[in-house]
C-alpha cells in the first residue's frame, strides 16, 4: 500500500475543482492544492480577508505585506481580481456563494460533522478564526488529513468526541489513504490508494463503511 | 476559460421561468435595467414576483411588465408615484399583490438574503402597520421588529462597465440597489453600458465582485438618458 | 400676525443646522432647506439613493439623469462628495449617523409621534419609501409643516389618527405660525411670529401647550 | 469649514478614557494601524476592551498594549498565533478576559452595529460550544444562533489615504475590518499614509464616506513594511 504525500493529496483535491469554481483553501494543508489547480480552468481563489482572484506566491522582491492570505502568506492578485472588506467578505462566505472549501480537520464523523478549531485539552487557548463561517456557508466542504494521526487513531469517526465546528457540514474527505464521502447516508469509500482494502480501511477507522467506489 | 458575457438580451434571459422572484435595481429610473425588462417581456415568463423599490411608471420598465400582465406581487417601497397608473389599476383591480416594506428594511432583507442570515430584528417599522403581525422585541431599552430574508431566483441589474468574470462598476446613484441585489439572487445578470478587458477595472474599485454575477450583456450606453 | 411662507420656513429651519452636521431633507418642502443653508458652514447633505455631499440643482444643460435626489430631481456632488449603494446608505440612516432629519408629516403628536406616509383612506394606495427609517434611525428628527390643514384641523395633535411613520421620534416642529418643541414633556413653544399668542395657539390647536420661549 | 485632519498622533486620541472598548482595524500586520497603537500606549489609558480579529503578535501593537498591561478584555477570532505570547501569558494568569467570536460573527455583529440593528440570526457557530447559552432558532429549515451587535467607543483604523472631511480608501487586504469598524464605533480615527485635498479622491471608488469617520492623521507612509 502507497500512501499519497502531501503534494499528491493537494493533486487529488485539486483534480475535483471544476471550471469557473470559486473555492476558499483553508489554512494549512489545503493552502497546497492552488499549486495543482489546472492551468486551463479559470478557478476563482477568495481568501477571508478579502481578496478574490488570488494568484500564486510572488517573487521574493514583489512581496507586498498588505497583500496576503489568510495565512498570512504573500500572494498575488490576478487580472480580474478585486479587494473588499471584512463584512463583504464573510457575506461572500455566509451567503452561499463560495462553491467549494478546503479545510483540514482534527476529526469527521461519518455524517459529516467537522472538529478543526480545538483539541479540547483544558489549557489549551482556542483559536476559531473563519472556519466557523466556512463550514457553514460554502455549498461544499472538503477535508483533507491524514487518515491516522500519528498516535495511530482514525481521524474519521462515528462521532467526534473534540468540540465541533460545524455539524453535518463536509461533504468528502481526501486522506492519504483513501476519499470518502460522508452525509446523511453514512460513510462511503469512494476510492482507496493501490493495495488498499475496505477491510483494511474499516479496521483502522473502526467505523461502518460502504463502498462507492468512482470510476478511475 | 469563464466568460460571462452573454452575446445577447435575449439569451442572458432565456431561463427565466413563470412563478419566477426577480429583483429589478432602480431608484426611478436611475439604475433601472430597461433593455433587461425589455427581455423579459419578449421572453414571456408570467405570474413573477417584483421585488424592486418602486412598482413601475409610465409605460416602461416595472411598468411595461405590469401592463403586459406578467405580474402577480411586487415587494416594494414606493409604489405610488406621478405616472405609476398600471401599478394602481392592477392593484385596485386586486390583480397585483403588494408587499409594502419600508425603504431600509427592504435593502437589510436584501442583504440578509445576501449574506446569509436568518432574520434581523430592526427597528424601522416598529409601531406601524408594516410591523402588525410580526414579532417583536425589546433590546437594549429599543424596539425592534424581526424581519426576514428576501430571496429571489433573479436579479437583473445596471451597472456601467463589466468585465468577462463578472465585475461590476456602476455610474453614480444609478449604483443603488444593483450590488445588494446581486448578492442576494440565485442567477444575477447585469446589462452594462461596457464590456471591458479582464483586469481593466482597477481591484480597489470593482464594487460588486464577479462571485455575485452570472451574466453580463452589453446594451447602447445612454439609456437612461433616452428613458428619461 | 404674520404666518411664515414656505421660504420663510426654509430659512428658519436652515438656522438650526449647525456646522458639521449630517443631514437628510425629506421629499417636498424640506428640500427647500438646501436653499437657505449658510454658504460659510460645511453642512452635509445625504440622500438615501446613495449620496452624501450633495449639492445645488445644476444647469439645464448638465442635469444628469444618474444625478438624483430621492424626489428624483437632478442635483450636484460637492467636491468631497461620494456615492455607495442602498445597503450602506440606509445602515448610514439606521445606524444613527445622520445627525438630523428633517420631514414632512400629515401629523405630529405632542410626545413626538409621527403620521407622514398614509392618509389611511381605505382606497389609498400606501407608499412609505424611507420614511420610517429617517424617522427612527437621525439623531433627531425636525418636522416642518403648516401647523393647519387647509380644512383647519391642527397637524400638532394629543395623539395621531393617521397611521404612524415612528413612534416618539419627532424633536421640534416647525410650523408657519410657531416652533415646538415635542417628546416626553409634552409640547412646548419656543417661538411663535410677531403677533402669535399662547392662547392662540392653544385655541388652534386643542392640545396641553407650555411656554418655553428660546432667545432671539 | 469642516476639518477632520488631527495635527498629530497624540492628539487623534485624546479623548481616549481608562474602561473604553476599542475597534483596532487589522488581519496581521496588514491594516493594523501600528502607530496610532503607540499613542494609545502614550496616552495612558487601561482598562481597555479590545475588539480585533487577532489579539497582538510580537512585541507591537495590541500584544505591546497587553504587555504594558492597558488591557481587560479582547473580543476577537484568533488569540493564538505563532507570538501572541504577552497575550497568552495574560490570558492564562486570569488577567485578561477572552471572548471569542466566530470571524464572520465578528464581521456581522459589528455591522449590526453599524447599521442600527438589534440583533441577527447567523447560521455560523450553531451546535458548537461558541453558540453554548445563546439562543437558536430554525428558519427555513436551517439553524441559526441570536448574535447582537458589537459597539464601541472608539475604532482605530488604518487606510491608504484621506481628506479633511474623512473620507478614506485603502489598500489591497489593509482593508479588512476597517469600513465596517468605522460604522460601529461612536468616534472613528483613520490613519493614513496620505492627506489629500477635498475632491481628490473620486467620489466612485471612495471606500469610507466621512460620515463615519472623525478624525484623520498622517503617519509616514509604508509602515506595514517597516513593521514586517
Amino acid at each position: 500500500m502507497q500512501r499519497m504525500n502531501r503534494e499528491e493529496m493537494a493533486a487529488r483535491v485539486a483534480r475535483d475543482i471544476p471550471e469557473g469554481a470559486y473555492v476558499n483553501l483553508g489554512i494549512g494543508l489545503p493552502t497546497m492544492v492552488a499549486n495543482f489547480l489546472p492551468q486551463e480552468r479559470d478557478i476563482f481563489l477568495q481568501s477571508e480577508n478579502g481578496l478574490l482572484g488570488m494568484g500564486p506566491a510572488p517573487a521574493e522582491e514583489d512581496v507586498d505585506w498588505e497583500l496576503i492570505n489568510a495565512g498570512k502568506q504573500p500572494v498575488t492578485l490576478l487580472a480580474g481580481g478585486s479587494f473588499f472588506h471584512h463584512g463583504d467578505s464573510f457575506s461572500m462566505m455566509r451567503g452561499g456563494h463560495i462553491d467549494i472549501c478546503v479545510l483540514g480537520a482534527f476529526q469527521v464523523s461519518v455524517n459529516g460533522d467537522l472538529a478543526n478549531w480545538h483539541t479540547g485539552a483544558p489549557d489549551a487557548i482556542p483559536a476559531v478564526g473563519g472556519a466557523m463561517d466556512l463550514a457553514v456557508g460554502a455549498k461544499q466542504v472538503f477535508v483533507m488529513m491524514d487518515l491516522m494521526t500519528k498516535r495511530g487513531q482514525s481521524k474519521l469517526v462515528a462521532q467526534c468526541s473534540y468540540p465541533l465546528t460545524g455539524l453535518s457540514c463536509v461533504s468528502r474527505v481526501y486522506t492519504d489513504v483513501a476519499v470518502f464521502d460522508v452525509g446523511p447516508a453514512g460513510a462511503h469509500v469512494v476510492e482507496m490508494v493501490p493495495g488498499m482494502t475496505i477491510d483494511q480501511l474499516r479496521d483502522m477507522t473502526g467505523v461502518d463503511l460502504q463502498l462507492a467506489l468512482e470510476g478511475v | 476559460m469563464i466568460d460571462k458575457i452573454s452575446p445577447s438580451l435575449r439569451q442572458a434571459v432565456a431561463d427565466l421561468h413563470d412563478g419566477a422572484s426577480i429583483m429589478i435595481s432602480g431608484f426611478g429610473d436611475a439604475g433601472a435595467p430597461h433593455e433587461l425588462m425589455e427581455a423579459v417581456i419578449a421572453h414571456g415568463a408570467s405570474d413573477l414576483t417584483i421585488i424592486s423599490n418602486n412598482a413601475g411608471a409610465g409605460e416602461s420598465g416595472i411598468a411595461a411588465l405590469i401592463k403586459a400582465n406578467r405580474v402577480r406581487k411586487v415587494i416594494c417601497s414606493f409604489p405610488r408615484q406621478a405616472a405609476s397608473h398600471h401599478f394602481d389599476a392592477r392593484y385596485r383591480a386586486g390583480e397585483v399583490e403588494l408587499e409594502l416594506v419600508p425603504q431600509g428594511n427592504l435593502a437589510a432583507r436584501i442583504q440578509a438574503a445576501g449574506s446569509g442570515l436568518g432574520a434581523i430584528f430592526t427597528p424601522t417599522g416598529y409601531g406601524t402597520l408594516l410591523a402588525q403581525g410580526k414579532e417583536t422585541r425589546e433590546i437594549d431599552g429599543r424596539n425592534y421588529v424581526l424581519e426576514y430574508p428576501i430571496h429571489a431566483d433573479f436579479a437583473l441589474i445596471k451597472a456601467r462597465a463589466g468585465d468577462r468574470w463578472g465585475n461590476l462598476v456602476y455610474r453614480k446613484v444609478a449604483r443603488n440597489f444593483g450590488p445588494i441585489m446581486a448578492m442576494a439572487a440565485k442567477t444575477t445578470i447585469a446589462q452594462v453600458a461596457e464590456v471591458v478587458e479582464l483586469g481593466a477595472l482597477d481591484p480597489e474599485t470593482v464594487v460588486t465582485p464577479g462571485i455575485f454575477v452570472n451574466r453580463v450583456v452589453q446594451v447602447a450606453p445612454l439609456s437612461v438618458a433616452a428613458a428619461a
